[in-house]
């Protein structure tokens, strides 16, 4: 075992650590551990993903005992750039929120808040990197958990009814992904991903009723917890009302766990054919083209920023669920490609409103935030490369994602790939409705008093900057990455 | 059907009736009052502009609470009922789509209880057969969850250590953001902090034999039934019963804010530590051997005996925290 | 249908339970009852896991002095599992109460549309 | 054996359905308990004593004591506010 093959198991146990230690430290030590470790954890995958170029997908038992006795990890390409990816969102949004933090999080209870945003790092980690189903339930159950303390951290009005509507529904939800996963240890015996595909694999003929059962129940639970279109009213107060730091938090990193949970679950234990053969694919795709319509068209109707960047992030992730729902490698891959596109838009949009709003009194409401762009220019700039990125133009990461989304429809003959296109085009021409009315909106000229400008810090505007320079690598340089996400899924399964 | 019982409550209804109709009560002022912006500086063409930015608020304000009167309005007198039955008419159908669906997988199900089930493979089998030799635990559960699994029961009290992270986070009363001596928002046993005679005294009686009994759970958790899980439930009962009978102030003296955050923060260390210890030596094909012991000795079991003290410590003080947390704000 | 409750009768009556929890939850507006209801969901779930490992005439998983035949106890997985799924509903329901007593501090209803409706009033 | 298991469970599903049917929040929480009680007794029928304690333990024992807490930070919540003269909606009829 070569030493970089330890990543997978020091990012969960070194995220679990420093969240212990953060609930003793002061807050200003908890704070430092809470930006410093997500950086180090993108660090140790990023040589791990670099060594995969020579290194074949190993497993990584944890304890004495082999597979499907003991738990045990399984780490390939494709896992190791997506906790890469997720762990620099997590970096760059704390660095950026942080302040914010400090202004809206009472005193004392600071060190509590970074021992939840490491406890959901961690939590994304062992989802990303688990090969056993109910490891995947406890750290499904964790990464709710972290959500809604995430959510309620801001101790408002607003955040706590918002946080108590996310809890009740996510957790339906993840008690029918545990009624899924014990129907499962019932027709198979096994909780380990491999060994459940060769036990199903004996069973030769279309999926049993059980087996269905079994697909429908996790599908329902995880797209619950993800926000896809019919199970989506916990989302936009979830998402608007927390401090900055947690509403990117939340839109990028914790759903994406959840989703690629879903992705292994499809690919590994069940097969995309069995997928396809249950009809559950044209389910998820006809969901999902109406979430993109259903989103949108919300989007464009909210008054307050946060509110419409929430609703978009609805149409997203029912834009990734299309990508799943065609059941094809080259699909997959364009979905997990759009994931990480979407999570550094998303990110950048939210933590750039927080910025907007500082300079136009501290409210979102598109009135006061006339000008905004002139008067903050950083927060102005960003806002407007996550709202470009994230209606599909040229140059940013928007845009490739479309076109691999297409690709990948065009090469599934069929009625379904003239749907996905048709709503794809549909879908840029309403996002651009609500995201271009919001750029100019930030950009013309605003009333003539200028409210009081809130300081912003340097640590604010360097990571805000270096989230611009992320999304411009994904939209320009990022050939070498989609490689990396194409040889990850062929070797997935 | 029988009536479901829970009348919309004709008080809050008025409240918020009367809130919509006649404009803002008492507890709705202040709310919006910290809603509006602060006041520009004195200069004249900021005078104006504000004042001008004042009376469009106001007008939106107004807007606005005339849409929700005439939505009120119409609830009120037709809407609401038919739109509550429509939604527990859905709701019961839902659920009862649900359960038919699942009872027919069920039915498809293998049959309950036989030995031919596919549940009874070669992994259930190793875990009894083997299991004695390879975690020195006689009770198959306990060494499964704390050594064959280890990592989700790693995983396990880390989400009971989130919760009272979590819940502290919203219960817990600060010293200098409570103005004065923290007010206790309530005792149990009402007045004097000593509660009733009859509890004060089944208490007393009763403490050290629940505490033996869940210490005794905790101990012998690889050789008989229970272990830290059960056994910490019972020793956070028995610790509330404690600050019942003895007086909070004094258990409180006892069981302070940093002894125990303290305590459970060493018990988590140990236990990752211990599992990290393990899986990295399992995962890299480093032998480690760790004294077994002949089944049956408390003794015995190798690293099962300190971890689930440690889970048992960490299962009773969180109890007992959220206990205090809920009736006290603090520890 | 007899054939359900004969060789199924516990994963049935999980199935059941977990319906009427379901439907405990949608229906009350009380938010101590739809809690009451989750609880009720979570331990449906559990017994239906628990009822997976059961073998008919066969001792619980605890080594006997002289049984030493594997064939003779009953499947420990689902044990094991279900202990963890217990603490995380304990878990879970103590967060759910504590921002119940938050949220009826601040707006004195334990009606959850009432709450999301004073919320929103809230926020303009 | 069977008919006790029957019996049981037939009880579970009485005092599931019925939590909604109660008036009192504090009858609704004694049936919860009851509900966990009857629980862990199935457990030791299924042969799992593990669980049958840990059931009793947390799921009757602490979970129960967690709820009348809350119920009782409630009512102190509107004991306060009558004191205060301010109009008390009582928990009780939620």
């Amino acid at each position: 075992m070569a030493p970089v093959q330890n990543v997978p198991f020091v990012s969960i146990l070194l995220c679990m650590v420093c969240a212990l230690l953060c609930a003793v430290l002061p807050g200003k030590a908890a704070r430092f551990l809470a930006r410093a470790v997500p950086g180090l954890i993108c660090l140790g995958n990023l040589a791990l993903t670099f060594a995969f170029r020579d290194l074949e997908p190993f497993h990584y038992p944890m304890g004495h005992f082999p597979a499907p006795w003991g738990n045990e990890l399984r780490a390939g390409p494709l896992e190791a750039v997506c906790s890469a990816a997720l762990a620099l969102t997590a970096f760059l949004s704390l660095n950026a929120g942080m302040r914010k933090v400090r202004q809206q999080i009472p005193e004392r209870k600071q060190n509590l808040f970074c021992v939840v945003t490491l406890m959901t790092l961690c939590a994304v980690c062992a989802l990303l990197y688990t090969n056993d189903l109910f490891t995947g339930y406890v750290f499904i159950e964790i990464s709710t958990l972290s959500a809604a303390a995430l959510i309620f951290s801001r101790q408002d009005d607003r955040s706590l009814a918002a946080s108590l509507r996310y809890l009740v529904m996510n957790l339906t939800g993840s008690g029918l992904c545990l009624m899924g996963i014990s129907m499962l240890y019932g027709i198979t015996g096994q909780l380990n991903m491999e060994s459940i595909r060769q036990s199903l694999a004996a069973a030769e003929g279309p999926p049993s009723l059980p087996l269905r059962a079994v697909m429908v129940l996790l599908t329902v639970g995880l797209s619950i917890k993800c926000g896809l279109f019919p199970f989506h009213e916990w989302l936009p107060d979830a998402y608007a009302y927390s401090t900055p730091a947690s509403s990117a938090l939340l839109s990028s990193v914790v759903s994406k766990g959840y989703l690629f949970l879903l992705i292994k679950f499809y690919m590994r234990c069940v097969g995309l054919e069995a997928v396809r053969a249950s009809g559950l694919a044209t389910a998820l795709s006809s969901l999902a083209g109406l979430g993109l319509l259903i989103g949108s068209l919300h989007a464009i109707r909210q008054w307050d920023l946060r509110r419409m960047i929430s609703y978009s992030s609805v149409a997203q992730i029912s834009f990734v669920f299309l990508a799943v729902g065609l059941c094809t490698p080259e699909a997959m891959t364009a979905a997990v490609f759009h994931m990480l596109v979407h999570a550094f838009g998303k990110s950048m949009l939210f933590l750039s409103a927080s910025g907007l709003s500082d300079v136009s009194g501290g409210r979102f409401d598109a009135d006061s935030l006339q000008g905004a762009g002139k008067r903050h220019f950083a927060a102005g700039a960003a806002f407007t490369l996550g709202a470009v990125s994230m209606t599909g133009v040229p140059l940013l990461g928007g845009f490739l994602s479309k076109i691999y989304l297409s690709q990948a429809a065009i090469a599934t003959s069929g009625p379904l790939s003239a749907a996905v296109l048709l709503l794809l085009a549909l879908s840029t021409f309403l996002n651009t409705l609500y995201f271009l009315h919001a750029v100019v909106g930030i950009y013309r000229p605003g009333p003539l008093e200028t409210p009081p400008r809130r300081a912003t810090g340097a640590g604010y505007l360097v990571s805000l900057c270096l989230m611009m320079a992320v999304n411009l690598y994904l939209g320009t340089a990022s050939a070498s990455l989609y490689s990396t996400l194409l040889r990850g899924i062929s070797l997935f399964a | 059907m029988p009536k479901i019982n829970d009348r919309y409550p004709a008080s809050a209804h008025k409240r918020v009736s009367d809130w919509l109709t006649n404009g803002f009560t008492g507890l709705d002022r202040e709310m919006t009052q910290a809603e509006t912006p602060p006041a520009a500086p004195s200069a004249e063409a900021a005078g104006q502009a504000e004042d001008a930015f004042q009376e469009k608020a106001r007008r939106d304000r107004e807007r606005e609470s005339d849409l929700y009167a005439r939505l009120h309005h119409w609830s009120v007198t037709r809407g609401e009922r038919q739109a509550r039955l429509l939604y527990r008419f859905l709701a019961v159908i839902v659920c009862g789509g649900i359960v038919f669906f699942l009872l027919r997988t069920v039915s498809a199900l293998p049959a309950l209880g036989r030995v031919d089930a596919p549940v009874n493979n070669e992994v259930s089998y190793r875990y009894i057969s083997r299991g004695p030799e390879e975690t020195g635990a006689v009770n198959f559960v306990s060494g499964m969850i704390l050594d064959y699994r280890a990592f989700d029961t790693l995983g396990e009290s880390s989400v009971l250590f989130l919760a009272s992270c979590a819940v502290m986070m919203l219960l817990r009363l600060d010293r200098d953001d409570a103005k004065g001596p923290v007010p206790s928002p309530l005792s149990l046993t009402g007045g004097d902090l000593h509660g009733d005679d009859i509890l004060r005294a089944s208490s007393l009686v009763l403490f050290p034999v629940i505490a033996l009994f869940g210490a005794a759970v905790v101990l012998n958790g690889h050789s008989s039934p229970g272990g830290g899980f059960a056994g910490g439930a019972i020793l956070g009962g028995a610790l509330m019963l404690l600050s019942n009978a003895a007086g909070e102030e004094r258990v409180s003296r006892l069981i302070t804010e940093r002894r125990a955050s303290l305590a459970i923060f060493t018990a988590l260390l140990f236990y990752a530590g211990a599992k990290s210890v393990v899986f990295y030596t399992g995962a890299n094909g480093i032998p480690l051997d760790i004294p077994l012991g002949e089944p049956f000795s408390i003794l015995s079991a190798g690293l099962i005996l300190p971890l689930d003290m440690c889970v048992g410590l960490i299962v009773a003080l969180t109890m007992y925290g959220f206990y205090r947390l809920f009736t006290k704000g603090g520890y | 249908m007899a054939a359900l409750f004969s060789d199924h009768l516990y994963e049935a009556a999980a199935m059941l339970l977990f319906g009427v929890g379901f439907t405990t939850l949608l229906l009350n507006r009380n938010l101590l009852k739809k809690i009451i209801g989750l609880n009720v969901m979570d331990t449906a779930v559990y017994l239906f896991l628990a009822s997976m490992g059961y073998i008919e005439g066969r001792f619980p998983p605890i080594l006997r002095e002289g049984v030493t035949d594997a064939s003779a106890y009953v499947n420990p997985v689902p044990a094991g599992l279900v202990l963890t799924g217990i603490v995380v509903s304990v878990s879970v329901t103590a967060l759910l109460l504590a921002l119940t007593v938050r949220l009826y501090e601040r707006f004195r209803t334990l009606n959850i549309d009432e709450i999301v409706l004073l919320a929103r009033k809230g926020e303009k | 054996m069977n008919l006790l298991a029957c019996l049981l469970l037939a009880f579970l599903l009485v005092c599931a359905v019925s939590v909604s049917f109660t008036r009192s929040l504090l009858g609704s929480i004694i049936l919860l308990m009851t509900y966990s009680v009857v629980m862990s007794v199935l457990w030791i029928l299924l042969r799992s004593p593990d669980l049958a304690l840990t059931e009793a333990a947390v799921g009757a024992g602490v979970t129960g004591i967690l709820f009348f807490a809350a119920l009782a930070r409630l009512r102190a919540v509107d004991r306060a506010a009558k004191n205060g003269g301010k109009g008390a909606t009582h928990a009780e009829d939620q």
